[in-house]
């Protein structure tokens, strides 16, 4: 699509600012002005026939705000990119967007984005060079011996990746912690013992019924645009046969607001209900395995519903309609992962598949990637602990970090900073001046996902393998930044000049490879130009039609459940962090849409509240918009109450990703930090950060606020008008519906 | 012929009343009744009474005025209406009845009161240059008749004034 | 029986009364004119300072789009009615004890349509745009909305204010001619020779004045009723619950002369205080005009007992809601208050003793001015709280200082324009009072006549 | 008296006769002569020489060169104005594209301006003629497709009824006022829908043709 | 264009809006929003700010109730009383209804709101001029007034922000009122292009951008007039007419088992926005 002859940044040049002047043109102008303003031709180069100033221009390129790897158009226009829409072709989000996605153009425009390399000696912040910043690199690097050279990385994949190992192995360094704060690494974890992949493919519209425990699949797990399509289709059925969702977690999330039945589950027994069910399973007269009848046969009605607070009259509906109406679909997500024994909860719960021969036809394989090295690898957080305890060790001398802000998202007990300042030499690469560019004695400014070259292969593809294609989208707004690509190239040029001397930049290098493999990415028989054009236009290159296997059956042996723990006198809640559907895990806290964008549940706005159920509320004596403190055993915090039915009494939630203290004009400030109230309690089989195992306990501060969000006075209520209506299934014909 | 102005001023209207109703009734050669004006500082009651009808036509300007506001309202309001960019606004007519009837009503008025105004000055013939014969008294408290005579009748409506207390008489010959 | 005022009263000394409230004024009446300049001054600077930063700084919002100011508009349009009351209404009804007093209720009546139009100028969002609303055939081809009520406001108070000014001046035109013939020197002279017309007062220009009078008062009546019935309409033909009411019409009419007539007691009662008038502005006549008020409100507690009644007794759910809102929720207080205001404290107008007790008249007229302005707030405010929409429901919204501050600048404003009328024209009408007492007299002597005859 | 009688009445015609002419006919706008202000362009561009009329006559007077004009399509250099909004300046190479092999006119002092700019590979600097309002949209692209190939109008006339005879002008000058009634008086017109001019349809009227 | 002009067309300058026969020549833009598939995830609000050139307000002026989101997510909890919310939330999309006869309309005193031939309600900013009559008596309040000159404001549009801007939709100034358009610029461009190829606008052409981010296709739109669209054949199966203020369904005995309904139908604004029940298993 771009023309032979023209230079692609050359061309976007130009269209940026030899265009028309765009004024912040109000209604306030009324004069004309003949002869005031000038026009300029789009400068002295002759455009591409396709480029029609006042025609916008699509190009296809991959969302860079989740690691979810939607498949994403941006509307170009006159060289600037204006908006974000979903690609059509797309098998994850099939033209779709969500609202973090369409706030990616903030992230590119964001006015608080690093705009030149900085060095930090002392106390001191100068600009540098970018060949004297190599320079620097290099020369620390040549000091340090194999692992003392660490990378901590978010989830990697695409040609990227394959620089960074490349150019690990040419440190002989092996020291990569790749490090997600949010991901649902205990699920994988248990997904890889109970199915043999970490992250099964589900069929959420080919169930007809979905029983999620806590995966807040619509909301900020996975991959949420896909999974909306899904549960689009799955709500619509076929022949008016509307499916089902019911939703067992603690803290109602944005899934359990959709839920038909939405139960409220003691925090951390999510698997005894899972057992639950299959006991009642067995009762309702469904044959189980002999494992799964030996293991739930304690689990009757009455147990578990006195552990887990959910009603048995519950358990035994949900068995019944599990047993009637098949496919269904049990999806385990961070609820249940988010404790010491999350592993045992998740693997009930796929037993709990099991039980219902789910496997194989609403839980399936993988694709298979067929080149390894660009797979993802995603992230850990575990990782953050291991690079902890190396740092404290003295065992790092430098430190490259990469899409993890660790500052601030590392639970306070692992004391994070501290440790990080024990390593000589950081270089971080940052979009932002976030806290951990902030204590980096080197920072490179990177490109926005608007303006660099890379790939990616995102975790979750629910069709075959693919190669999504992130390409420009406009010319570079500040000259200095560079793509993760290009330093990292660069940086490879250093180690190993000639094995890369014959590339000029990311994007030969990324042409090469990919065109080197043109055949297995269906380009046979076309030329390399042509292909390469068509994937470029097209946005993703398939990587043929493989898939894999699920190689593991869910057993029952070595399943044990603790019993739910007693209430700490201490503290006697549970906090549990919320991941926003806006937010995540904070690198997007300075993009004032998603500030601004209400939480769908509590319609707050730029700032973090504690959720609390009515009657903790009124244990406590708290009402809506006291400061509340919230205490744990590694912090305290202070923070506006919000009472909230959808929410298990003995826990209150509140939402990552503000807090900052270091990022933007609209981050800074806003609301506080939930990471820092996190203990260190891990999953016992992996190891990895159990999100909801912190306790805390709430104290009045006796000052007030008024909680700023959406919801008008009279909160969620109709005022017994016929505004938002809902039916049941037995009132409505959805058969023939358009 | 030259011919004189009188002014006498009395002090109160039964006195003046009198001198005109004899003014009235004697014929006095080179005096004409019509040629006798009266001024006084409040409005008098009975003056059609001794004047005689004299007429006012202001209410002839209210009819028009009024009837050509509303015309004029209602043709300029429905004339935007319709002939320039008709919106259709609120699922009402572009020539909607009721607001323009509102309107109409409001011009109605207004044409009343301009036109109305405009016919009291023109009756009234105002705005005026004041008279030579003019005494402040008048609008005081004394009443004035003003007389225009020949010279030869002078001298009667002299008499006749100073018969009934006229309290000053003023003379001046006219043009 | 109090000192009515006396039939043998000089016409001369009519004269040199009114007139000597033209003369040099005492230092009170600067202090006032300085107060009332700084008040003003208050205003004005709110409102600089909300057309430089936006209609924001008043702290409006949705669904509170309109706030003070369009409630204290009406408050003072309902002001102007009372000048039109007792120049027309009871001009055509012959009641001569209007006489005194009528020409400073006309320039209220001026005065306060002045001030409310300001307010419809301060609350628009794009005031330098103005004119987009005026219908006047230009190069864009548009016209305004002949649809908006608002329109139909604009029109109304145009022409009754050009109506008022008109009548007010149009009655004055003996009154100046007076004071050109007294006053010798200076702007003065020239300004009221140049009023008067040359008015000479002929028998040729009393008759047509007389017809010009009368008519034009015909016409001011239903102009008037005319002008409080559409500002009624801005809601009343509105969609909102607690506006769309068929009562308002006739209920702001009736609170308008409420008002009207208790701001004519206020500003009685200064006037005969501070131009020692107490010779024309009697005690009968207070007495006359607090019974009036009585009547009036005891109309308007009719009105607005039947606009509650229905809005209870109807199935308009909304409506309802909006009418339990003010009577519980956060604007309770003012609701009450203005019921109270209203309807209770007039009740003491019915004791004769008080309805010449002037400190008690002074304060029970400001006591429903303050109603009738809560009247105003209180029909704006709570359905724009508790209207249609549940989602939108705001009751915690309160005006910022720089609404309230426009609010306390307009007083500034009408008192401003209040003491320059007064000492620039005559507020007794002085050829008026002469008739009144001519016919007094006459009446009198009539009777006296009548008495000899019988025996 | 008199005067001031006649004033009033004179005061009242008026009122009766804007209200009466008002409610009959808009006032008219003009269309032409209305000129707008003269303003330097960097080159003064001899519109005349590329868009006037070609007289056949002139070219065998050859002590006359200049007064033919080219006759070159409006859409030749303004090459957006059937496929978008705007209608577009164009672009230096444009310009260069002939007259690199034009040796005649090489030297004269606009085209030697010219290839400065060309050589300093900069963009003139052109200031704009015919400017609107921030919030006013007018879509060349509806009117060229409208009038130019629906309707078959020469493009010279369709461009014309707004920017002007642009073909007897130089420095390109607005002629027509631009202003909302201007633009109202023509869309309240019907005109031709197709060639064989049977059909015929006037502008749209909603606000939001135009304002967005 | 005269009194003839007037007298001649009387009877068009009375035809009544949207009662009487034929209201829309060819085009009539309406939306149908399923809440059944609606999940709340805000993505069309986000769309919303990114197309249409909104402001982000900040925390204080949001708290003081002057958020400038078009489009807005209402949240809902059902009112008796359970200990949890145990069906969940019920999510509503709430925009500018685009009401046939629209209460605002009529009120403007500048006439900056009118009827469009395609049915919409425009607004046009630069008429204007702040009087807020149009918000007063919308019964949704989905009009939103520019109470600060937001362009000027500090962080709003910060330099490089402004390369974002739509060129395509004016950028309010204060003191104005605005609101959702129904993407007109869209609708426009699409209707420019049909034009010029001598057709209509085809079903799916033209997208709104809140029905384009819309993760669940809760969010139909399109055109009225044409019966195969998808939002004309949604509104015929649920038995909902433009011009009706009350459904089929509630005239029933007993209700129907349709699920479309238009919000307070009872003030015959007869708004262009139809909205599909959210529907909750009731086997469970």
């Amino acid at each position: 699509m771009i023309e032979n002859g023209i230079n692609r940044r050359d061309f976007l040049k130009v269209m940026g600012w030899g265009g028309a002047a765009v004024a912040l043109a109000g209604c306030g102008n009324t004069s004309v002005q003949d002869g005031k303003e000038i026009v300029t031709s789009y400068a002295s180069l002759d455009l591409p026939e396709y480029a029609i100033p006042g025609i916008s221009v699509y190009f296809n390129s991959t969302c860079a705000q989740c690691d979810a790897g939607c498949n994403i158009a941006g509307r170009v226009r006159e060289g600037r990119v204006l908006k974000l829409e979903g690609n059509p072709a797309s098998p994850i989000n099939r033209g779709k967007t969500c609202g973090l996605g369409q706030a990616g153009v903030q992230a590119h425009y964001n006015p608080d984005r690093v705009r030149q390399p900085l060095l930090r000696t002392g106390g001191k912040t100068e600009e540098l060079a970018w060949d004297k910043a190599f320079a620097l690199i290099n020369e620390k690097v040549g000091g340090a011996k194999g692992n003392e050279v660490a990378f901590l990385t978010g989830g990697l994949s695409g040609h990227a990746k394959v620089l960074f190992t490349n150019y690990m192995d040419a440190l002989g360094s092996k020291s990569h912690y790749v490090y997600e704060a949010v991901a649902p690494s205990v699920v994988r974890a248990a997904n890889k013992k109970a199915y043999g992949v970490e992250m099964p493919r589900l069929h959420i519209d080919k169930a007809r019924v979905v029983v999620s425990f806590g995966a807040d699949f619509l909301g900020a797990w996975v991959s949420p645009v896909h999974f909306s399509q899904q549960y689009a289709q799955f709500r619509k059925g076929s022949n008016g046969q509307r499916g089902v969702l019911v939703q067992i977690e603690s803290k109602m999330t944005l899934t359990g607001a959709n839920a038909d039945r939405w139960l409220a589950v003691r925090p951390g027994t999510e698997g005894i209900v899972a057992l639950g069910v299959i006991h009642a399973l067995g009762e309702a007269g469904m044959s189980l395995p002999a494992d799964v009848a030996a293991l739930s046969k304690a689990y009757d009605a009455e147990r578990v519903s006195k552990d887990t607070g959910v009603s048995a009259e519950q358990i035994k509906k949900l068995a019944t309609l599990l047993k009637e109406r098949t496919p269904s679909l049990v999806i385990a997500g961070s609820a249940a992962e988010g404790y010491a024994h999350g592993s045992q909860n998740a693997a009930a719960i796929a037993l709990l598949n099991r039980v219902l021969g789910n496997i194989g036809k609403t839980i399936d394989a993988p694709a298979t990637v067929p080149f390894p090295q660009v797979a993802v690898e995603t992230g850990k957080r575990s990782a953050l602990e291991a690079l902890s305890g190396s740092m404290a060790g003295g065992a790092v001398k430098v430190l490259f970090t990469y899409a993890a802000n660790p500052v601030y998202s590392a639970p306070a007990a692992l004391k994070f900073k501290e440790n990080l300042g024990k390593v000589p030499f950081k270089v971080a690469f940052a979009h932002f001046m976030d806290e951990t560019a902030q204590e980096a004695d080197l920072v490179l400014p990177l490109d926005s996902a608007m303006e660099e070259w890379g790939t990616v292969v995102p975790e979750y593809m629910p069709e075959t393998a693919q190669l999504n294609i992130r390409q420009p989208l406009m010319e570079r707004l500040h000259t200095e930044t560079r793509g993760v690509g290009d330093i990292m190239l660069a940086l490879l040029k250093q180690s190993r000049p000639n094995d890369y001397k014959d590339f000029d930049d990311f994007y030969a290098y990324l042409r090469n490879a990919i065109l080197k493999n043109k055949a297995a990415l269906g380009g046979a028989g076309t030329d390399d130009d042509t292909f390469w054009m068509e994937t470029l236009s097209k946005g993703i290159a398939p990587m043929g039609t493989a898939m894999g296997k699920l190689a593991a059956t869910p057993a029952a042996s070595g399943l044990s459940l603790p019993a739910p723990a007693e209430a700490d006198s201490a503290y006697p809640l549970r906090l549990i962090p919320y991941v926003t559907p806006n937010l995540r895990d904070g690198r997007h806290a300075n993009q004032p849409w998603l500030q601004e964008s209400p939480d769908p549940l509590t319609t707050i706005v730029w700032d973090t509240w504690v959720e609390m159920h009515p009657s903790t509320a009124a244990k406590l004596g708290v009402v809506e918009g006291d400061i509340v403190e919230v205490s744990s055993r590694s912090g305290t915090v202070q923070a506006q109450a919000y009472i909230f039915p959808g929410i298990h009494p003995d826990a209150i939630s509140m939402p990552l990703g503000n807090g900052h203290t270091s990022m933007g004009r609209w981050a800074n400030g806003v609301g506080v930090n939930t990471f820092a109230l996190l203990d260190q309690v891990v999953d016992k089989d992996t190891g990895e950060l159990a999100l909801n195992e912190t306790q805390v306990k709430v104290s009045k501060t006796g000052k007030r606020v008024i909680v700023v969000k959406d919801e008008g006075f009279a909160g969620g209520s109709q005022a017994g008008k016929k505004i938002a209506v809902r039916t049941s299934t037995d009132k409505v014909e959805l058969t023939g519906e358009v | 012929m030259s011919q004189h102005h009188i002014l006498a001023l009395f002090n109160n209207f039964d006195e003046a009343e009198q001198a005109i109703a004899e003014l009235r009734s004697s014929t006095i050669k080179g005096f004409n009744f019509d040629d006798l004006t009266m001024k006084s500082p409040i409005e008098h009651p009975e003056v059609e009474g001794v004047l005689g009808q004299r007429s006012a036509n202001v209410q002839w300007f209210t009819l028009f005025g009024a009837l050509t506001g509303g015309i004029l309202g209602f043709s300029l309001i429905a004339g935007a209406q319709g002939n320039f960019f008709s919106q259709v606004k609120g699922g009402k007519p572009i020539i909607p009845l009721p607001p323009d009837f509102v309107l109409t009503y409001e011009m109605f008025i207004l044409g009343g009161v301009y036109i109305t105004v405009l016919g009291f000055l023109v009756c009234a013939g105002l705005p005026a240059k004041r008279s030579s014969l003019y005494s402040a008294k008048v609008s005081e408290d004394q009443i004035g008749l003003l007389v225009k005579v020949d010279q030869s009748a002078v001298g009667t409506i002299k008499a006749i004034f100073t018969k009934h207390q006229a309290l000053e008489i003023q003379e001046e010959a006219g043009k | 029986m109090e000192k009515d005022i006396r039939e043998d009263i000089a016409w001369a000394k009519i004269n040199g009364d009114v007139l000597k409230s033209l003369e040099t004024p005492r230092p009170l009446y600067w202090v006032i004119l300085l107060v009332a300049l700084a008040m003003f001054g208050v205003g004005l600077g709110c409102e600089i300072y909300q057309y430089n930063i936006g209609m924001g700084v008043a702290n409006l919002n949705n669904p509170h789009v309109w706030g003070l100011y369009i409630a204290t508009f009406i408050f003072w349009i309902g002001m102007s009615h009372s000048g039109t009351l007792l120049s027309a209404i009871l001009h055509l009804m012959h009641a001569d004890w209007r006489k005194p007093i009528y020409r400073f209720a006309e320039a209220m009546t001026t005065f306060s349509l002045m001030t409310a139009g300001l307010f419809v100028m301060v609350h628009l969002g794009r005031l330098w745009q103005f004119y987009y609303a005026v219908p006047y055939p230009n190069e864009r081809w548009t016209w305004p909305n002949f649809q908006s009520p608002l329109l139909w406001d604009a029109m109304a108070i145009f022409t009754y204010l050009s109506s008022s000014v008109i009548f007010l001046y149009v009655g004055m035109i003996p009154d100046l001619a007076i004071a050109r013939d007294n006053i010798h020197s200076g702007w003065r002279k020239k300004l009221y020779t140049l009023l008067a017309l040359g008015w000479e007062g002929t028998d040729r220009q009393w008759r047509n004045f007389r017809v010009t009078y009368l008519t034009v008062a015909c016409f001011l009546i239903p102009l008037a009723v005319s002008v409080h019935s559409i500002v009624a309409s801005d809601f009343a033909m509105s969609q909102q619950p607690g506006w769309h009411v068929t009562s308002f019409p006739p209920y702001f009419v009736a609170g308008a002369l409420y008002s009207g007539c208790a701001a004519i007691i206020t500003l009685f009662i200064i006037l005969r205080y501070v131009f020692k008038f107490e010779e024309y502005m009697t005690m009968p006549i207070l007495r006359k005009v607090v019974r009036l008020t009585f009547a009036i409100a005891m109309v308007w507690t009719y009105l607005n007992l039947i606009e509650y009644a229905s809005v209870w007794y109807s199935h308009d759910e909304a409506a309802k809601a909006v009418l339990i809102q003010k009577a519980t929720g956060p604007y309770a207080p003012f609701w009450w208050m203005m019921n109270f205001c209203g309807s209770v404290v007039p009740l003491l107008m019915m004791v004769k003793r008080f309805q010449t007790n002037i400190p008690m008249m002074f304060a029970v007229s400001l006591l429903l001015n303050l109603g009738m302005w809560l009247e105003r707030w209180m029909i704006v405010s709570p359905t724009f709280s508790h209207g249609y929409y549940p989602w939108t429901w705001d009751h915690f919204q309160w005006p910022s200082l720089v609404q309230w501050g426009m609010v306390f600048g307009s007083f500034g404003w009408f008192t401003l324009l209040f003491m320059v009328f007064c000492k620039v024209f005559p507020s007794v009408s002085m050829y008026e009072v002469k008739e009144m007492v001519y016919h007094r007299s006459l009446a009198l002597k009539n009777n006296e006549l009548a008495e000899k005859g019988a025996h | 008296m008199h005067r001031l009688l006649s004033l009033f009445i004179l005061l009242a015609g008026i009122f009766a006769n804007a209200s009466v002419h008002a409610a009959d006919a808009p006032p008219s706008i003009t269309t032409a002569d209305d000129l707008g202000p003269v303003i330097e362009q960097p080159i003064e561009f001899p519109h005349n020489r590329h868009a006037g009329l070609h007289n056949p006559a002139d070219d065998a007077d050859p002590s006359k060169p200049a007064t033919g004009g080219m006759e070159i399509n409006c859409m030749y250099c303004h090459t957006y104005a059937r496929r978008s909004m705007v209608s577009g300046i164009p672009p230096l190479r444009k310009c260069i594209g002939c007259h690199q092999s034009l040796p005649s006119v090489r030297e004269t002092p606009r085209i030697k301006k010219l290839f400065e700019y060309w050589d300093a590979q900069k963009a003139i600097p052109w200031k704009k003629v015919h400017d609107l309002p921030d919030f006013v949209r007018f879509n060349h692209e509806r009117h060229i497709q409208r009038f130019v190939f629906a309707q078959g109008k020469p493009v010279q006339e369709a461009c014309g009824y707004c920017h002007g005879d642009v073909k007897t002008m130089t420095v390109a000058r607005r002629q027509k006022p631009l202003s909302m009634g201007w633009c109202v008086s023509c869309h309240e017109k019907d005109h031709p829908v197709d060639a064989t001019g049977t059909k015929t349809s006037h502008g749209p009227n909603d606000c939001w043709q135009c304002h967005k | 264009m005269s009194v003839s002009n007037m007298l001649e067309n009387w009877k068009n300058f009375r035809h009544m809006h949207p009662v009487d026969d034929a209201p829309h020549a060819e085009y009539k833009w309406a939306m149908s929003i399923d809440l059944d598939a609606c999940t709340g995830c805000n993505a069309c609000t986000v769309a919303c700010y990114a197309e249409n050139n909104l402001p982000v307000v900040g925390k204080d002026k949001f708290n003081a109730g002057q958020q400038m989101h078009w489009m807005r997510i209402e949240r809902y909890w059902d009112e008796d009383k359970r200990d949890f919310p145990d069906q969940g939330a019920q999510f509503l999309p709430m925009m500018c209804q685009h009401c046939e006869a629209a209460p605002c309309e009529t009120v403007c005193p500048a006439g900056a709101t009118n009827h469009t031939a395609d049915g919409l309600n425009s607004q046009v900013y630069n008429r204007c001029i702040g009087s807020r009559y149009c918000s007063a008596n919308c019964p949704f309040k989905v009009r939103y007034f520019n109470w600060y000159d937001y362009p000027t404001t500090d962080n709003v549009w910060p330099a490089e922000m402004t390369e974002q801007l739509n060129p395509d939709v004016t950028v309010r100034g204060k003191g104005v009122m605005e609101k959702c358009t129904f993407c007109v610029q869209r609708l426009e461009r699409a209707k420019n292009n049909a034009r010029t190829e001598g057709r209509l606008v085809k079903d799916g052409e033209v997208q709104t951008a809140c029905q384009q981010a819309c993760p669940t296709n809760a969010i139909s739109f399109g055109n009225l007039v044409e019966p195969e669209s998808k939002v004309a054949k949604q509104w015929a199966h649920q038995q909902v007419e433009l011009a009706r203020e009350g459904q089929a369904k509630d005239e029933q005995e007993g209700g129907s088992k349709l699920r479309g309904y238009r919000i307070f139908e009872e003030l015959r604004a007869y708004p262009s926005v139809m909205y599909l029940e959210r529907v909750r298993e009731s086997a469970i």
